[in-house]
Formats: C-alpha cells, structure tokens, sequence
C-alpha cells in the first residue's frame, strides 16, 4: 500500500450496496396502530410483489459515512474557484437554505387552497413582479422548471401567437454559438433550427441574418438569442436585429444564461426580446446542487400573455375591508396548458426572492458592474506573458461576465489541449473552465469568474495557468498525463458509453 | 481592489466596461425595488410570509395527489446540506466529481430496483414532464405520433403531455374510467397500429391499483411501448412495472426524500428497458475505470444530450435535479430493503382502515371500490369546498377535491395517508368530516366536544 | 454477526459477558422507561413538547440578564452542522484534528482582541462558572483567600463562586451599589492585603457601564488580581478591560454565535495577562511546525491540565464547548472588523431610544441614570409580575423582573436590547408597559385600540 | 511543487486572519432606525475604545471556504472508526440536532417566566426522571455543564452533607486507575486525594482500601469510582467497597464516564452508590463537537438530595382543573446553590431525551450488550497473532465495555512506542485507542469500540493493528516516522509549551 493512500481511501469505490448487510438497517417505524388485515386481502395477489426490491441493508452510522465519505470526493463551490463559462457559479448564500426550510414553505402542501396559502402565493407574486422590473417585460410565469424548460416554453409560446394570429410557421433561427439547450429545444418544440453566422466582433452576422430572414420568408417563427452572447460580447446590433425579426412576423426570444452580466444595466425587454427565460439557479443564486434543482421563469410582452401557462399566479384586490389577495388562475382560454405539476419549483423561489432582497436594486446592479469587472481582469491577467501568447482571447475586446479563450496556439506550440490544460488545472485545485464550447472557437475555454470572486482568488488562478504553461514548455507530459492528486485520474469515458454500465449488478 | 483592477484592464470607470451596450438600451436609472436588507431583516420578512400559509405542521395533511407528507428523515438534510454536495454544478469534470457520480449510480440502481426495469436515469424535472419526455421518446422510438392515455393518469400528466404533444406534434387520445379503473375494452379499442405509447397510472389518480400487464396487451399486440407512472412509495408492495411488460416506468420522486416544498424541488424518475437505453432523457452515470484502472463513474452516453447533439438530441434537458435525487437516495437506503417494504405495508393497512373508518361516516361513502394502496377517494353528501373550510378551522386538510379536474366527481374527495397519520388522526378526520357534512346539511352539533380530541393531539 | 463475534470470543450469549457483574447487582428487569419510538414519532413528540414554550419567534424578547436574541446568521448552522467539526472528540491527535486546533487559536487570538489582553483560551463552560475559576486561579497566583466582589456583577455569578468557595475555601466580600454603580468608596475599603481579587463587571447587571481604570486602582495598589466580566457584544465600542489594566476579562459568550437555547450550552472566554498563561484554566491551542516544518497547531501548556497534572491541575475542566467557540469564531468574522463595531453602536443607539421612550411613559421611571450600552433598568409603579402578564398576553416578554435577586428594587426590570429588536417593537414596548401599568393601577383602557400595531409587527 | 500537493493546501494552512483586507465584510447590519447621538454624549469618551478590535475584514462566500477547508482538515466519527477508550464515540443521530433546533427550544430564553416555559421544564422532568431510573438513584440535577462539573458538585455535596452533620472531612480516596478529572475535582473542591492500588484482576486492592481507611479514620469524606472503571473491568467487591465506606461515613461517588458499559443491567445505585454523574456527550449521544459542548447531570440518593444545587426543576400536581405543572425551585435552604448561570445546557438535554425515547429502556440495555459484545469481540480479535505477542491485554478476562492493552512489549521487541502505533494507525484512517491512560499500564492503549461499529470496522482496525506490526519487524522506522498521509506530520508540541504562541501577532 502506497503510504499515501490509506486502505480508506480505497475502501471509498465502494457502493452503498457492497457495504449492505443483511439485516442490518437505519429506520424504525411507527407501529401499524390499526387492526391488521392480510395484505392479498386488500390487494389480489396478481397486483403484488413477489420480491421486495434490494435496496440497500445498512444502519444509520454507516449511511452517514458512506455520503460524507463520498461528498469529500467532490469539488465544490464552498472550497474553491470554480469559473465555470455560462453556469454563472456565485455563492450560494446559506441564508437562503434557511427560510426555504420553514416549516410554513417545506412542509406547505401544493394543492392547498390558496385562502390558506396566501404568503406563498404572495412570495410568487413579488418574485414574479422583481423578475419583470429586471427583464424589462411585464408578465412572468414561475412555472419552467430550468431554463432548457423555459426555452420550450417560450417555443411552445411561440407556436401558440402565431397559431392565434392563423399561422403556421417552421423555422427558428439561432447562432452557432447558442448553447445546445437552444437547438434541442427547438426541435421538441417542433421547429427546424436555422443556424445563423458570427460576424468578426463576435456578434450576430448581420448579412447572414438578413439572408436567412429572406431564404425564409414567413417561414420564421422566432430568432433565439443570447446577450451577452455565449462569447461574452453585448452585440451592439441588438435594437437592428429586433427590428429586423419583428418586421419578418417573428418572435425574439432571450435566453437569460447570461442575464448575470446585465442586471440593473439593460433590460431584454428595453432592447425589444418578447420572451426571456432567467436561470434562478445562475444569477439568482439557487445553488446548483450537482446538477439541479434549478427554475427557469419566463417574462413576456403583452402579446405573449394570453398564452402563458396555467396556472398563474394573480393578485386579486381587496374585498370587504379584507387587503388584497392573492390566487391561482386556471380560466386562461389561450394558455398553452401545463408544463408540469403544480406550481413550480416553490423552493427555489423563496431562495431567490431572499436573495433579492438582500441585494436590493443596487446591489442586483453591482453584482452585475463586479461580474463584468472580474471578467475583464481576469481577462486582462491572461493576456499577459505565455497566457496572452498560448491561449488568446477569441474575440479581442471588453467583455462582459465572461470571455473565451483558444487553445489552439497552445495546441500548436506545445502539443497540449485544452482538456489537458484543464485536467492539469485540477491539481492545482481549481475547476476548470468550461471546455470546447462554444463550438465556433477551436480549442476553447469559457471563463466565467462571477461577482463573488476576490482578486487572489482571479491573480491565483492566472498564476496557475501561467505555471501550467511553463512546465508544458519542459515537459508536456506533465499535463497530458494530468490529474494526479484527485480520487481518480482520467476515466474512459469511451468505453462508459460503449458498453454503458448505468447499474449494479445485486445477488439475490 | 477596484483601482489596481481597473488600471490592470485599462479603464478608468466600471461604466467605461458598459459602454458596449448602446446608450439607449442602458437602463439609466436604479431597479425599481426595494434596497438590500440585512440577513436578520431578510428572514424575518420571509418567515412573516411563511406564516401566512397553513403548512402540514399546523394542519394535519390528509392530501396527497401526487405529492405527500412524509416523514423525510433527519439525515436527508444533514447530507444534501453538505456544500460538497449542494453547490457543485453538473459532474463535466468526473475526476473531481466521484462523489456525485457515485451517488447518480447508486440511485439509477435503487430506481431500476424499485420499478424493475434495468436502465434508469439519474432523474428529471418532476412526474408530469417525465409523462411528456415519455412521448418524446415513444414517438421517436415507433415513429408514430398518437399516445391513447388513460383518464386515471394524474391531470397535471395528461395537461402537460398535451401541451408538449402540440409541439412535437402528436395526437392524445384518452380512454375513460369505470369503477375507479381504465376501461379496459375501451382501451383496447383505442389502441391501433398508429399509437406510440399506452400511458397508464397505477395506483391511478384515484388511488386504484391498476392491472398494467392485462391492460398492457393491447400496446403489445400493436407495438405500441407502454408507459407505466407510479408512487415509488407502493413499489415495496405493487408488483413492478417491469414485472408487469411496461417498457417505460416513471413518475413523481417526491415521496422520496423530498419535502412538499408547495410542489417543487422534487424530481422525476425515469427507467425503462436496455432497448431504450439510447434514447432516454437526461443525465446517466456510468462506470469505468480511469488509467490507473482504478473504478471511477462518468456522465455515460452524453451523446444522447443537447451539449453534445444540439437539435439531435433526445430531449433538452441540462439541468435537472441532481439534489433531490441524492435525498431520494439517503431516504431509500435509510428505510432500506426491509424497511421500504414495511413502509409499503404500513400505508396499505392504515388506508384501508381509514377507508373503512370514512364509508362509515354519514354522508360520505365510497366513490369506488376497486383495491387501493395510499390513497383513496370518496363522495361527500354536501359541497366539498364547504366541507373542507369547515374541517380546516379544525386543524385538517381533508383531502383533495376531484371537481375542477373530473367534473363527473364533483362531490369526490381525495383522501392520503403516510406514516405520518396516526390512527388518531384517521378517526379525528372521520368525525370532523362527519360533522362537517351534517353541518352543511342543516345539522348543527356543537363543536366543542368534538375539538378535545384535536387539543389532545397537538399536545 | 453476532454468532460470529460470540464464538470468537468464545462465549455462547452475550448473558455470559455481564455474569462478571455479581448477580444481585444486575437489574433482572427493563428499565421502566417508554418503549423506543420511530424517528416521526420522537420528532412530533418533541416539536409538541417546544410547541408548549413562549420562544423569542412567539414573543418579542426584551429579556437580556446576560443572554441576548441576537441574529445568529445561517452560515454558523452550516458550519457547526459539519461533521468534521460536530462530531470529534477533543483533538489529542493534532495531525489530525488541524481543523479544530486552528479554529481554537483563532477564536483565542479574537477574544485577546476583543478583551485587549495577550492571552486567551479556547473556552469554558459559560460565564458565572468562569467567574468561579478565576477566583480559583486568583488564589493560586496570590495565595490570598478573599474576593472583593460588586454587587454588580451577575448574580448567578456571585452565587457560582460563593458555591465554588465554600470548596476551596475563601471569603466572599460584596460592595454594594450607588446610582446603578459600583460603590467605589466602599470598594476600596473592603480591599485589603488579604484580597487575591477584586471582581467586576462592565456593563454590570443593571446595565451600567463601570469606570473600571478608576474601580480597579484599589486592586493595583493591594497586589489583587482585577477581574473583570463583561459582554461580548460591548467591546467593539467600550473600551477593553485590557487597557483598564485587567488581570482577567471574561464573561459569557452567547451573544457571539450561539443561540438562546433555555440558557445553553453556550460558552464562558477567559483572557489573561501573560504572567497568568501557565495557571489558566482549560484548552489552549498553540502554534508550532511539524517535522517537514509545516505550520500547525496543537493543545499547548498541556502540563497545566488534569490529564497531565491530576490534583495538582490548574483546573478541572475536560469536555469544555468547543464547537460554541467555532460558532462565536465564525459569528465574528462574519461580522467582521467594522460590522462589530457597528454593531455596538446600533445598540447604543437603540438602547439610549428605548431607555428614553420608556421613561417617558407614565407609571415607568429609570432606575439609575448612569450611562448604559445595550440594557438599563427601570422600575415600574405596578407590581412588575402582573404587568409583565398583561404585557406577555400581547406577544411580549418585556424583561427581567429585578425583584428576586435584587430585593431592593422589587419594583425593578432589566430591558435588553439587540438588533432584532426594531423600533416599532420598542415603541409597542413603551406602549404596552403603560397600558399595562395603568390597567394595574385600575384604569382599563379598551385592548383592542392598542392591540393593533402588534399585528401589523407579525404581518 | 510536489504533484501530490496542490497549492491550495498548502494554502489551507493560513489564518482568517491573513485573508483579511481592509473594508471587505460579510455582514449587512439593520438601519439604526432610531434618532442617532453622538456615542459620546450616551457614554463617557474615557470609557470608549478607540480602535476596534482587529477582526477579519473578509466576505462571506471567503469564510465558508476557510472554515470548510479547515473542517475537512478534521478527522471525525463520522468518516470512520473512533475507539478512543473513556470517550465513548458513539453515532450522533441528526434527529437530535433537528429537535434541538427547533425555535420552541433555540430561541427560548434562559429566564423566561416558567409558565411560559412548560415544554422546556417538562422535558427537563423527564429526561431526571429517566436518569433516575437509570442509575438507580431517585433525584437528578440537570445543572453540571460536564463531568467534571458533576464531580466538583458531588465533591461539594459530600461537603454539606458533612458539614450538616458537623462534620468537617479531609480526604478523599480514589484508585490509581482513576481518570484526571477526579483528582483536579478533588483538590477544587478543597480535598487531599488519598490513592488506593490496583489488585490483580484490575479492581481496587482490598487491603490497600482497608489500610487506607484505616489509615484516614473519621477524615474520609469520599471514594470517587469509576464501575466499570478505566480498565473496564466491573469491580466485583463494590458491595464490599460500598459497605466499608459507608461504614466509615463517606460517601460512595460514580463517575459515570463508563455507564455505557451497563445501562438496564446495572445500576450505580443498587450497587451503593450516593452521586453519580453521567457525561450525556458519551452514553447518551450528544456529540463531542471536538472538545464541547457536553452535559454532566447528577443523580443522587436520599441523604444528598437536600444539597442539590439550586435552582431544581420540579412536577406540581395540578390544581384547579389544569393538569400537573412544571417549575423552577429557588427555595432549597440546604442546597450548595448554583454551580452555573440558569438552568444548565438545555440544548444538550434536548439531545440526549430524544436519544432515550428514541432507544427507550430496552433499546438502551441491549446497546450496553452490543458495546460489550464488540469490545469482547474485537479484543478477542486483538489476542491472535501478532497483536496478541506485542500488545497483550492489560488484565486477562472478559471486559465491558472497553479493554486497555500494553504496548510494553512491543516497545521492548520491536523498539515501537505506543505513540508510534497511534500515529501510524492514522495513515491507516482510524482514530488512534486513547493512550498513556490509565497510568499505571505501561504503554496502555485503552480501546473503545461502542455498539454502533460493525464487525467490518472491528476487523478492519484488527487487520490494521497487524499490518503495522508485521511491517515494523522489517521497518520499524515506518512507524516511528508516522503519520505520512495527514495534513501535518508529527508536530512538535514541547516548542509549542515552551515558547507558547497562544494567539496570532496582527499588524495594525
Ligand atoms: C447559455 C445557456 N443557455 C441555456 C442553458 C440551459 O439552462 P438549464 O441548465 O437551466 O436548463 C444554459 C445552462 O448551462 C446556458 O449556459
Ligand atoms: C473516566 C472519566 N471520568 C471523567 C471524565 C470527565 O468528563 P468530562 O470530559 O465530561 O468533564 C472523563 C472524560 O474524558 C472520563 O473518561
């Protein structure tokens, strides 16, 4: 045994099932209380199980051990920088764990009558208000569960304006720098993508857009966009573009990944977007928990209202002495229906309406202004020495929450990728930035620091590239062969998805 | 900081960054709302509005409809709680990933265990959607574009699956009830070499066990895939969908781990047959080994996923929700392979009682009969939304009333029950609801005799 | 297992192992206590049994005497809720207990801040215990066998170290108070060569902010230790017992990150000049390098404690309450520097409002007008029990009655102040107590004209 | 930089304290709301501070990774196996912090009137009642903040009970196997601790007691035992022991550090007993959060209880038409009053009823089984092979609930020190057995497994034991050299008594 690694380490690959005993077990649970009946007395025996499923056999210390042994196997936000491109990773105030935890919004029953839900149904409306005074669009529905849901929504939206005004029509355009989300939902939603070209600042190409618009006239129904775009460039076109797609009939939908770099700045209804969807679980610090939960609300124009799913949430004025009141509306004749069950997901509303207010309007606009300035700094830190030379910046200008660089000289000079650079960045104890996309920039790395970072944090990362860099310059292998200090090193990602192993195998 | 930073970039002003966005598009004024608080303001402004809504610790909570109170164990939080697990985002890099790796394979093994079916996913947005991804995928699976849909599936399923299936283009069609069940002719009847999918609930919305593998025969018989929603909570005793020819299992996780949260975070679960296995939505773990050959998990078959197939993609989803997935996965091994079961028990034998308990109550009977696990519906010989304000001044929320969603039940009355509901509490509802329908009939008993009991619970 | 395990030991039953305890010595029966309960079963039990208490949610806390309803903020829950600090045992195994050792020195080199003295330890039990021990050290260092103490100090801690002296056997002397002040003509009459301490505290129960420097020159001149108890949360603004040429500060550090909880467990600090470092009581982490000469961090002076020095020990003290001092530690640097001071300040300011606003009610005057910092006293023209009823039925705990442990002014109440406490509050404070006072004294305006700011307060 | 060490490690070692810059803050403070005064004009300026204390000046998302990064620099029962002998480190259930958290017990203030207090003092009734029961003693004071708060306040009641009698006592008698607290008590509370030997079976030496009496006559106010003691073994002569220190007019005290070892199978007080306190952060789970908090109520016979420390909680029968009240009794003229601020670590109370109702009576005794059963196991584990040669149990017999080895022969056949076993178990990831205690073993290793580790873990920490004395016989350097894999190596802990850095210098 390497004296660096204790038998408990390696004892951690072990499954929650390998650690199963039988007989052993954590719950106890109240008794029956009630006259007991043979259960095939209740239920015919054909409806029944013959087997009870092999979860694990396991007492409560040892369930503890296992998680917390196998949360120690995990980076997080809380224990360093994490400069994820377009995931926005901002603390996640604990503030915001607490009051979702009240008994009054954890243990609050969906379908009870909102006369008897009133500070829940209140605490929607006021995020449902926030969110439009942000977005610069007055109407918003909670109801998306993600963002990839809120595009569907605003496609689905879409669809229903055209169809009320008697047309069917196919295509969506987007650039090739849209985030996958964009096209697949695109295509759920029963449409054609029609990818539209970047031009040479990084922003929507103006004469491919125009040609696209007329190889489809009538043919399309909306322009996706994102702006800043996935680059991290404001395309100054923007106010063009909308002209542009609503004189071609379309609508112009904002996806809201990026909203963090704006907020209190400029709004996606001011620069004339009819549909924008916001990633509470981004800028508005929901944490990401690993991947999800998250909320994806939407805010839309007039035009867009009547359609907006149901049910929604209304504020209704005071009756007979009584102030006002809040509700669920169900009678909304052109909503395009449900997106899922219930109300949405509540707890992730009252996180991001703690989180407003403890911001407050300023403070939403200076966590945009510190975004936009770590990203510049850190932008202007790598520009400097091998950084500025091996990885330099895609579009060379200020940029807003976040930047791309390319590895491709990198790749040329020193024979390493990107995904070798950003294995090497794990021993160094950071996450690494997010990786070949987007897909138009050759070898790229999407930097993204957020607000939350202080500058050690941004000058220690530039350090570690730097470092990276010049140990390449003497030996590649170094980082080829990178990580070497986390549980495990590179793992065949090939070989899972070629014969996919998605569960253990249990003895009987 | 600001200085050097803004000298480093070689700006002058924050603003000069902005400057990029055109003048008249910059906002040139202050948010419209309130200013920032501090955290002991914060929480008291939430906590005020908190107790303005009757939560199941003020009222005791007889309403289930796809989501229930359970007791989540104390250990689901102590974990999910963990920042090593709540702020991390998707496992991209699994080297530092394992721990969120592992704990997706455990719960697609827990999940496959549960419904019986080998391929699970490592959860969805919710139960209703999950309905809808189903489609998706049965659509492009058979290249058909028609689901027949029975009116036993949860409303806010059949509502969600026809607002997706206008956009992807299919055709539902619903098949009605009797007795509490699907109706199996009409089923049958409605199936043909056009359908994509059968979509069955069991226990269905009205709280009936269904007979998927008798009712499955007709998608067999046209190739159609069959599409099983279910209560994870009764799979300790409900023979699973896998058992039963369902090609697809899903349903609503909440049960599992998850608080009632006023319907959401939860998740959905996803399992279905390995001949699906590339097309299913949503993230999967995988194992392998790294080069070392030490074992080690992976997002496996990303090429299903938007990131990686764009418009090619099996379905949209990115991100989904990772962390009540891993408080599913504490609460199920928690309760563990005995426990789950007894649970399962527990439940069947507590509903029947309360189900016995609640016939016998004047003015309100049964609305069916057919076997039942957790939950049940019954009629009420008076106006349910009196009823139930009635019964809450009592401290209960009776149930849920079937009206807006089935009209033909308008005097239907949904009725749950956990581990959480005592036999006290059962009898408390019985007398309550038996006071209030006589009430609202002309009656008027006095409360008072009838509070002590309540009194004595809360103590 | 249990097979297994027996026959390795070579026993038949685990009977065997407990026939060493002589027969008549074993119980032979069940312990007559309830049967064990399911995990629900014990959390309603008790959530029913906290339902039955007039929490600081339910009331409006104006009750200080040396624990305050300060806002804990959430990121102290998070981080004494992780296991890695929760559950160790005291770190004898410094390689791998870094984590609690660091933590130790930092809240050492906080409290040494705060208190203006070079040395600290990592925490006693709580404040009237560490005013007992610090005579214990007093006697040691002075070989004298009498305490001077003020009549200001807490009575809870005159009473603990009377109790602890009948132990070790020294005299208690108690100088009375003048205008809410320590007598200090008495004082200095009651110091003697004989004194190992002169013991204060400031601000003291009453409130009152003492002229240390001047109180202790009786203390100096006699070659006593100056003891000196004092609030946390005042020393961002009054000056440090350090600089008023304390021996020892110490006190009670609830307000600094750790909640009410009915009186604990919270914790005591204790800091010292250096000439006392080697006769403190309890764990002190020191810094020191490793064999690779890595920084780190162990128990330091460990010859001072039981486990080493048994009878000759400076102090009993084992289990002390570590992980309250992690709470103190992260509360303060949450609050940081200028949040600390600021803080104080808002007391003082919400003190000196509150103090004035209920003076100038009718039936309440002060009952001292020196300068107070965060609580002063008054007293009532009504019996202080019935009106603190009156004012408790209308959602507040209104403060200390004085009456028990101050017989001389029975008519007297000690009022706090935190930062949750808001202005409104205090004004439906002064409100209440009047309406409250005048109804004793037979005048019975209507309730309900008053009741209404407090519900707006709840809303 | 080693690859094996990332920069963020080595970062880990710095203070909050050296992250700190100027105007950084977490906080948010509410608005004064109030008229302000110049501070000056409310408190005289030669009473004010000048300067602020030097806090840290840092941001919140800041600390949460210092305090996270420090905790995983921890090692904790719940990552693994804790057999750390008198220390009782059993599995703390999250169940008790959730009950302890709730507002009804958080936010109750110490000196809330009783009345408005019920639930709290209830629960406080009941959990003495219970403790009672299981000591077999009939009155209980909650107050004693730990053990060794509960033996001063046993020490101090056997003072008034002397003194009561007119008796004024001077000695105290306690084995030589007794744990350091009860000698400190003993000179706190004004005593002379008189030493009584082991005999052969680990018991006290029955001549040596009978000399020691005799010896003492008339000034014996006290015998503090520990049953079973520090070498858990039960001592078969207690009856003897209790009949002759009555005899001679002490009193007979429990130290209840080990009451693991035979809750519903032995009670001190049926064994003879007047004082017993009992540490609720060992047998009755409340966690030891890495030195505190802790709990040390004390149970007492009839003859003491008049002494008890006040204030007492107290069951009422009910009078007109309410049910029995709960209160809190000043007026105890005997009583030795308090020995702490209100009414003891309630929060702590909360902890240890839920873990008895959780249990209850039966589930308490067969957790006494299965913590003899796993400490009997694993010595029988620790008598094969080579551990059985090099570290032979100290008294050969069946133990309790825990057993002490002696390192005397490993040190003497392979040059190994107890210490150095210790610290190499932890590059293995186990906790080290408590050693050098009890002193009169040499090289004593007291173990201490407790009932909620598997055999896996008991055989895993065997198998350990083994490994590292089979790698001693070929390198014994390995060991003396240890721990390799912890975030420090050996550290020196005489510099840090000699020249103690007890705080950290700060510039201004
Ligand atoms: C630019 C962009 N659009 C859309 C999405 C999808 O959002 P979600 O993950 O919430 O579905 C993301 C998230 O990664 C994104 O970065
Ligand atoms: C035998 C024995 N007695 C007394 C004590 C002291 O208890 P506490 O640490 O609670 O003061 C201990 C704790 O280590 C012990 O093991």
């Amino acid at each position: 045994m390497a004296l660096t690694e204790t038998p408990m380490q390696a004892e951690r690959a072990k499954t929650i099932y390998e650690k199963s005993k039988p007989g052993r077990r954590a719950a106890a649970l109240p008794a029956t209380e009630v006259p007991e009946k043979p259960i095939a007395d209740l239920i015919p025996s054909n409806l029944l199980r013959a087997e009870p499923p092999r979860l694990p056999e396991i007492a409560e210390p040892e369930i503890v051990r296992h998680y917390n042994r196998l949360s120690r196997r995990n980076f997080d936000l809380d224990s360093g920088f994490y400069p994820l491109g377009s995931c926005t990773m901002k603390h996640n105030p604990r503030l915001n764990e607490r009051v979702a935890a009240l008994p009054g919004h954890a243990r609050l029953h969906p379908a009870q009558d909102p006369r008897r839900a009133q500070g829940a149904l209140e605490l929607m409306w006021l995020l449902q208000e926030s969110l439009g005074e942000i977005c610069g669009l007055p109407h918003v529905s909670l109801q998306p569960s993600a963002g990839s849901h809120g595009e569907l929504a605003g496609l689905l939206l879409t669809r229903a304006y055209h169809a009320d005004r008697g047309e069917q029509r196919t295509k969506v355009l987007a650039p090739d720098t849209s985030h996958g989300t964009n096209p697949a939902s695109v295509t759920m939603a029963g449409y054609e993508v029609v990818k539209v070209a970047t031009d040479e600042v990084g922003g929507v190409e103006m004469n491919d857009l125009r040609a696209k618009l007329a190889e489809n006239a009538g043919e399309v129904a909306c322009l996706m966009l994102t702006n800043p775009n996935t680059l991290g460039v404001f395309d100054e076109n923007i106010a063009e573009i909308a002209k542009l797609i609503h004189a071609a009939g379309g609508t112009l939908y904002y996806d809201g990944a990026n909203l963090n770099a704006v907020m209190g700045h400029s709004r996606p209804g001011d620069m004339g977007f009819d549909i924008v969807h916001v990633n509470l679980h981004k800028s508005f610090s929901q944490p990401h928990g690993g991947g999800g939960p998250g909320a994806g609300p939407i805010a839309v124009s007039d035009r867009i209202e009547p359609f907006l799913p149901r049910p929604q949430v209304v504020r209704r004025e005071g009756s007979n002495g009584h102030g006002p009141g809040f509700d669920l509306e169900f009678e909304r004749p052109k909503s395009i229906g449900r997106l899922r069950g219930f109300q949405g997901n509540f707890g992730v509303f009252v996180r991001s309406y703690a989180y407003i207010l403890s911001l407050g309007g300023d403070g939403l606009s200076e966590a945009s202004e510190t975004a936009v300035l770590n990203a510049n700094y850190l932008k202007a830190r790598l520009a400097e020495n091998r950084a500025g030379e091996r990885l330099p910046i895609a579009f060379d200008r200020h940029c807003m929450h976040e930047f791309v660089l390319s590895g491709k000289p990198m790749k040329r000079d020193l024979g390493l990728a990107t995904l070798d650079l950003a294995k090497r960045l794990l021993d160094f104890g950071f996450h690494p930035p997010t990786v070949y996309f987007p897909l138009l920039v050759e070898e790229a790395l999407m930097v993204e620091p957020t607000e939350t970072e202080t500058k050690e944090s941004l000058d220690a990362f530039a350090e570690a590239i730097e470092r990276i860099l010049t140990e390449a310059e003497q030996n590649p292998d170094l980082a080829k062969n990178a990580p070497y200090t986390t549980p495990v090193r590179r793992l065949d990602e090939v070989k899972a998805t070629r014969q996919p192993v998605v569960r253990q195998r249990l003895e009987l | 900081d600001r200085a050097e930073m803004l000298a480093a970039i070689g700006v002058g002003s924050v603003d000069e960054l902005f400057e990029q966005i055109p003048a008249p598009l910059r906002l040139g004024r202050s948010l419209e709302l309130p200013d920032g608080m501090s955290e002991a303001e914060v929480f008291e402004r939430l906590a005020a509005l908190a107790a303005r809504n009757a939560d199941a610790e003020e009222q005791v909570c007889f309403v289930g409809a796809g989501m229930y109170d359970h007791y989540v164990p104390a250990i689901v939080d102590a974990i999910t709680q963990r920042s090593e697990f709540l702020t991390p985002y998707t496992p991209y890099q699994p080297e530092i990933s394992q721990g969120g790796l592992q704990v997706m394979f455990e719960f697609q093994t827990a999940m496959s265990e549960l419904t019986g079916l080998p391929v699970s996913n490592a959860g969805l947005y919710e139960g209703p959607s999950s309905v809808a991804s189903a489609g998706y995928l049965a659509m492009g699976a058979t290249k058909r574009a028609k689901f027949v849909v029975s009116r036993g599936v949860h409303p806010h399923s059949r509502e969600t699956l026809a607002t997706y299936a206008v956009g992807y283009g299919a055709d539902v069609v619903e098949v009605g009830l009797e007795g509490g069940l699907t109706d199996a002719a009409a089923l049958a009847a409605a199936v043909d070499g056009e359908t994509a999918a059968v979509i069955l609930q069991s226990p269905n919305f009205l709280g009936a066990v269904e007979d998927v593998e008798a009712l499955g025969a007709a998608a067999k018989e046209h190739g159609a895939l069959l599409v099983v929603a279910c209560d994870p909570m009764t799979l300790g005793i409900l023979k699973p969908p896998g058992e039963c020819g369902a090609d697809i299992a899903l349903g609503e996780g909440q049960p599992l781990g998850n608080r009632l949260d006023f319907g959401g975070p939860s998740f959905g679960f996803f399992c279905a047959t390995e001949a699906q296995i590339r097309r299913m939505p949503g993230r999967i773990a995988g194992e392998t080994t790294d080069v070392d050959g030490r074992r080690g998990f992976v997002l496996a078959l990303q090429t299903r996923e938007q990131h990686i197939r764009r418009e090619k993609a099996t379905n949209n989803i990115c991100t989904a929700q990772a962390l009540n997935a891993l408080g599913a996965m504490v609460h199920l091994a928690w309760l563990g392979r005995n426990g789950f079961r007894e649970l399962g028990e527990l439940l069947v034998q507590r509903t029947a009682y309360a189900r016995e308990r609640l016939a016998a109550v004047d003015g309100v009977e049964l609305l069916h009969t057919s076997p039942v696990a957790r939950e049940f519906a019954v009629r009420l010989d008076a106006p349910v939304g009196k009823v139930l304000d009635r019964v809450a001044e009592r401290g209960i929320a009776a149930g849920y009333p079937l009206g807006r969603e089935y009209p033909e039940f308008e005097d239907g009355l949904l009725v749950a029950i956990t581990e959480r509901r005592t036999k006290a509490q059962i009898d408390e509802l019985a007398e309550a609801l038996g006071a209030a329908v006589a009430a609202e009939r002309g009656a008027f008993p006095s409360q008072e005799d009838v509070k002590a009991p309540l009194a004595e619970e809360a103590r």
